[in-house]
């Protein structure tokens, strides 16, 4: 190759690209290196409550495959990063929702995903719906769509990775 | 053995005239529900389709339906229960009947007496009210979350 | 003073391969599922995946449940990983290129792989959780079910060769490799092989860490740097798995055309990939069927292979 | 309080405390989040060692109140409501819905509208046995093992279907695609050569994955013999459909009671023998090929003509429906999906009965569990195939 192609992954940490005989160095603050450790293995914990968690199970199904973004399913709170609430949140589901997310280790964050999720929906105004799960756990990121298709999630995670960047002082 | 036959054997035995449409309809007095449940099961109507109600204001209205696959025989078995009243479960004629009755009691307030372990199938065990009545409001306050 | 450089070289280099080891398989899986593996990290192939998930789990906040049993918790990662790092100790990667030429090397290698055991059951007891002592529970059954067909099986080298020591029994293998023994050498290894993926915990044998069952098995507490311990450790347990075979039954660096070196890197890379392969179009089968399959099958075969390289030995 | 011994689980259980817990019986909470209830299933289960002594689901984590809904939305509203019941198999539901209010006001459907919902709804049934087997991969392969080659494998495929229905009605999952009287849009041009293809990839693939399933030695092992069903069991739990088929009753409501125009297509039933799980599976296997055989027959037949009776519902008055009760069902991918209409007059329902195949086929696992191993209630409840978007309402 005739210049060396920086690769994508360097903007995102490098501060300054030195070039001296024999190399390069790249020299960046340690939060922009966590946080890009961050956005590039978020691991999803599985959630999947109705509609949507089968639209979420398509996006990470091989035509839109999240592994590509370094996600991996886990099945417990303890080792997920980011919870994905795809469906309705109802009245009875709601503590169990709370307590999971208490139960993830500290850099957590929470998508949500559907217009159930964001504001109750088709559903809201039913007496056993909660009118969006904002009222439970603090969300970072909204997903609009019933369902949302799988393009929309993608954008959605694209979305809440540029919000952990942004948080860390880079762009 | 048809519906019309059925029909006929119900009227001479128990007394009451089904309406023979797509299936028998049959009105009963509460005491006879579960007779008559038991003479359908001996007459070979196996298939525990559903078991559902209607508030009909100041009345409740409880219908099964009971069928016979291969004969394609169907009977709704309703009889009227003022609210909160009781009658007999049939869970241990027919498997179905133990989840269906738990939701007729979760969502109408029916007591079904005889029932293995009658309590809220749907909503949350310390929810208050039965949501299906009429003049239960759609949109009900349950703290903290609505 | 050269041992120590040597172990440091050794330490950082199983360290580094099992980080990459991580990236293969999930390339690889990603290939057998017509789909792509991780992409967007490092542009072009994900090469800098195994790196994002190492700093985050770094940086990762260490939840330990203040029911937990503290000691037990703490140390039970400590106790799954150091095992199979030993193993490394004594293999040889060369003619003369091993850090400790013992001369009971299989045997060292059997009893610390067989240290893993408690620290699995330590993490299931110390997180006080019933999912994992479950699975605390099936991981004793299981690993020690095994232990007698991989002793047994591996116990076929030793007799062939006439020795423990794991550079003596690569060294006879040079005129012909155990694996290519008429009916001896392809079933001892197969009973190898089996009991050892058991050992490793990899599916269709993973019915401690069962994700439908058991969510996490016995790691369903843990979060952070201790989960990548126990990451590490499966990976790790599979490389050493994969070095043991190819040195006891596929002749180590022996090879015609091809430098030492470069024999021993392409034979363990294919014993990897195998044990990639079944993972990934197997499912998993119940404990009662996996002790089934030790007791009424493994063991027996082994028996029986045992009685081969007795007789072959006679000759 | 939180429950010490098991975070996924709630304060201390009531039943906790009345159950004296002697010596070795444990009692674990599989809890709604859970990597393979098929969504949001709660079973507590009292163990001994490795054997399920007694399972006693808990259901009602997604119950939205649909029926207390529909009754304050006019008839039209509610078409699309219908699709999340059962979220899989989406237009079999809007199909139920509009048969039972056509049955009560008498409305005839023309010819090509009947064949046009034969066509989405067979293909609905593949895409929901594909989903059915992916996840049935996954309960038993584990998320990160075997079982995801087969769940990518088939939504491979259901990505496929779902392209064939984003052409014909513009969403992938929630079509509005019935009205009452017929359906809504009519078929793009080149419509049927497409299908006609993807019937083709389909037909190898689906024989691809009935060899790759029914001679893998692991999976007969973990599939055979577990949850045996009894058909009278199944019928008076009011089960139908692939549960009560594996069990060996020939039954299904398109033959027995055919509904818009089935009588006109040939296919058979497929049915099992003894009612395990292998059973259930191989008889939801051969039911896909089945359903592409009808598909090619109503794509070769599909009649020219209108597609509704009634006029677009953006211009149609409220639907007003005669006084009186009304009870039509279909052959939902699960089993019998009924609706129970009770209508006085008015343009809203006065109350709406959704029969949930899932919800009567999931009564039966405290039954088909009992006895077995905690592998096997994943692969008993895989078996059955529950949506809880139906169980719940």
């Amino acid at each position: 190759m005739s210049e060396i192609v920086k690769p994508e992954a360097f903007e995102k940490i490098a501060d300054r690209w030195e070039k001296f005989p024999g190399g390069e160095m790249i020299l960046t603050t340690s939060e922009k290196l966590f946080s890009w450790a961050r956005t590039s293995s978020m691991w999803p914990m599985t959630f999947g409550l109705a509609c949507c968690a089968i639209e979420m199970m398509a996006t990470f199904a091989s035509r839109f495959d999240l592994d590509r973004f370094g996600m991996i399913l886990r099945g417990s709170p303890r080792q997920s990063d980011l919870m994905i609430v795809s469906g309705t949140v109802t009245i009875k589901m709601a503590p169990r929702l709370k307590r999971l997310y208490d139960q993830m280790p500290e850099p957590k964050w929470v998508l949500a995903m559907g217009s159930c999720a964001i504001s109750g929906g088709i559903f809201r105004n039913t007496y056993a719906t909660v009118p969006g799960v904002e009222r439970v756990v603090p969300v970072d990121v909204f997903v609009p769509g019933c369902p949302p298709t799988p393009e929309a999630l993608l954008d959605g995670i694209i979305r809440l990775q540029n919000v952990i960047n942004e948080k860390a002082g880079k762009k | 053995m048809t519906k019309q036959e059925l029909a006929a054997k119900i009227k001479e035995k128990f007394g009451y005239d089904g309406k023979v449409g797509d299936e028998v309809e049959l009105l009963v007095k509460r005491e006879d529900y579960r007779p008559l449940a038991e003479f359908l099961k001996a007459e070979g109507l196996d298939y525990y389709c559903f078991a559902t109600a209607t508030d009909r204001k100041e009345k409740i209205v409880l219908t099964t339906r009971i069928e016979n696959l291969e004969k394609q025989i169907a009977v709704h078995l309703s009889c009227e229960v003022e609210p909160g009243g009781k009658v007999r479960s049939l869970a241990d004629l027919y498997a179905g009947a133990d989840w269906m009755e738990r939701e007729v009691f979760d969502l109408f307030g029916i007591q079904f007496d005889g029932h293995p372990d009658l309590k809220r199938i749907l909503m949350p065990e310390d929810y208050q009210g039965y949501p299906l009545r009429k003049e239960f409001p759609l949109d009900q306050p349950y703290q903290p979350y609505r | 003073m050269t041992a120590l450089i040597f172990s440091v070289a050794i330490l950082a280099g199983v360290l580094f391969v099992v980080m990459y080891l991580t990236l293969l398989e999930r390339k690889f899986a990603g290939r057998l599922q017509s789909r792509i593996g991780p992409q967007r990290v490092g542009w072009p192939f994900g090469y800098l995946q195994p790196v994002a998930d190492a700093v985050k789990l770094l940086v990762k906040e260490d939840v330990i449940p203040e029911v937990a049993d503290r000691k037990a918790f703490n140390l039970a990662p400590v106790l799954v990983v150091l095992p199979v790092l030993f193993v490394f100790a004594v293999i040889p990667f060369g003619e003369n290129l091993v850090l400790a030429d013992l001369n009971i090397g299989v045997l060292f290698v059997l009893a610390i792989s067989s240290i893993t055991l408690i620290g699995i059951f330590m993490a299931a007891w110390g997180s006080k959780n019933k999912y994992a002592v479950l699975s605390g529970m099936r991981a004793v059954n299981q690993m020690i079910s095994y232990e007698v067909p991989l002793v047994i099986s591996s116990l076929v080298p030793v007799i062939l060769a006439e020795s423990m020591n794991l550079s003596d029994i690569v060294a006879f293998q040079d005129r012909a490799w155990f694996v290519f023994y008429p009916v001896l050498g392809q079933l001892a290894f197969i009973v190898f092989m089996v009991s050892a993926m058991a050992e490793a915990n990899r599916i269709p044998f993973d019915i401690t860490e069962a994700e439908s069952e058991l969510v996490a098995g016995f790691m369903v507490e843990y979060s952070g740097m201790k989960f990548a311990f126990f990451f590490l450790a499966e990976y790790a347990h599979m490389l050493a798995v994969s070095f043991l075979a190819v040195i006891l039954f596929l002749g180590g660096w022996q090879g015609p055309w091809l430098p030492a070196g470069v024999w021993l890197a392409l034979k363990v890379f294919m014993v990897f990939m195998l044990i990639l392969w079944i993972r990934w179009s197997l499912v998993r089968i119940r404990l009662d069927q996996i002790l089934a399959l030790s007791w009424k099958v493994l063991f027996p075969l082994s028996l029986l292979v045992l009685l081969l390289a007795g007789i072959w030995k006679m000759w | 309080m939180t429950n010490p011994t098991n975070p996924t689980a709630d304060a201390v259980h009531p039943l906790q405390t009345q159950v004296e817990l002697e010596g070795d019986t444990l009692l674990i909470n599989m809890g709604p989040q859970h990597p393979s209830t098929h969504g949001v299933l709660r079973i507590i289960l009292t163990l001994k060692g490795e054997e399920v002594i007694k399972a006693e689901p808990v259901i009602g984590y997604l119950h939205r109140g649909f029926e207390k809904l529909a009754e304050n939305l006019t008839y039209i509203q509610i078409v699309p409501l219908v699709d999340r019941m059962d979220y899989i198999a989406n237009v079999t539901n809007e199909l139920a819905f509009c048969l039972a209010i056509e049955k009560l006001m008498k409305v005839e459907v023309p010819r090509r509208a009947a064949y046009l919902r034969v066509l989405t709804s067979e293909l609905q049934r593949i895409a929901s046995h594909l989903v059915w087997l992916g996840t049935y991969g996954l309960d038993l392969g584990g998320a990160l093992g075997g079982g995801t080659t087969l769940f990518m494998y088939c939504f491979r495929e259901r990505e496929i279907i779902l392209d064939l229905f984003e052409e014909l009605t513009g969403a992938r999952m929630m079509y509005n695609f019935n009205q009452i009287g017929g359906v809504r849009y009519q078929p793009p041009a080149g419509f049927g050569l497409r299908v006609r293809e993807v019937l083709k990839k389909l037909d190898k693939a689906i024989s691809e994955y009935q060899d790759m399933l029914e001679d893998n030695y692991v999976f007969k092992v973990r599939t055979k013999d577990i949850g045996i069903l009894t058909p009278q069991l199944a019928k008076s739990a009011g089960a139908e459909g692939p549960v009560l088929r594996g069990s060996g009753v020939k039954f299904d409501l398109r033959k027995n009671q055919p509904y818009s125009g089935y009588e006109e297509f040939k296919f058979d039933i497929p049915t099992g023998q003894k009612g395990d799980c292998l059973d259930r599976a191989k008889v939801r296997i051969a039911e896909m090929k089945e359903s592409l055989k009808i598909v090619y027959q109503a794509i070769e037949g599909l009649p020219e003509g209108a597609i509704s009776s009634r006029p677009s519902v953006r211009v149609a008055a409220a639907v007003k429906t005669p006084e009186g009760e009304v009870y039509s069902r279909i052959e939902s991918p699960r089993g019998e999906l009924g609706v129970y209409l009770v209508s006085d007059g008015s343009a809203k329902p006065y109350r709406l009965k959704w029969r949930a195949p899932s919800f009567s086929n999931l009564s039966l696992l405290p039954q088909l569990v009992a006895g077995h191993k905690v592998a096997d209630i994943m692969a008993v409840l895989g078996s059955l195939d529950p949506v809880f978007g139906e169980v719940d309402r």
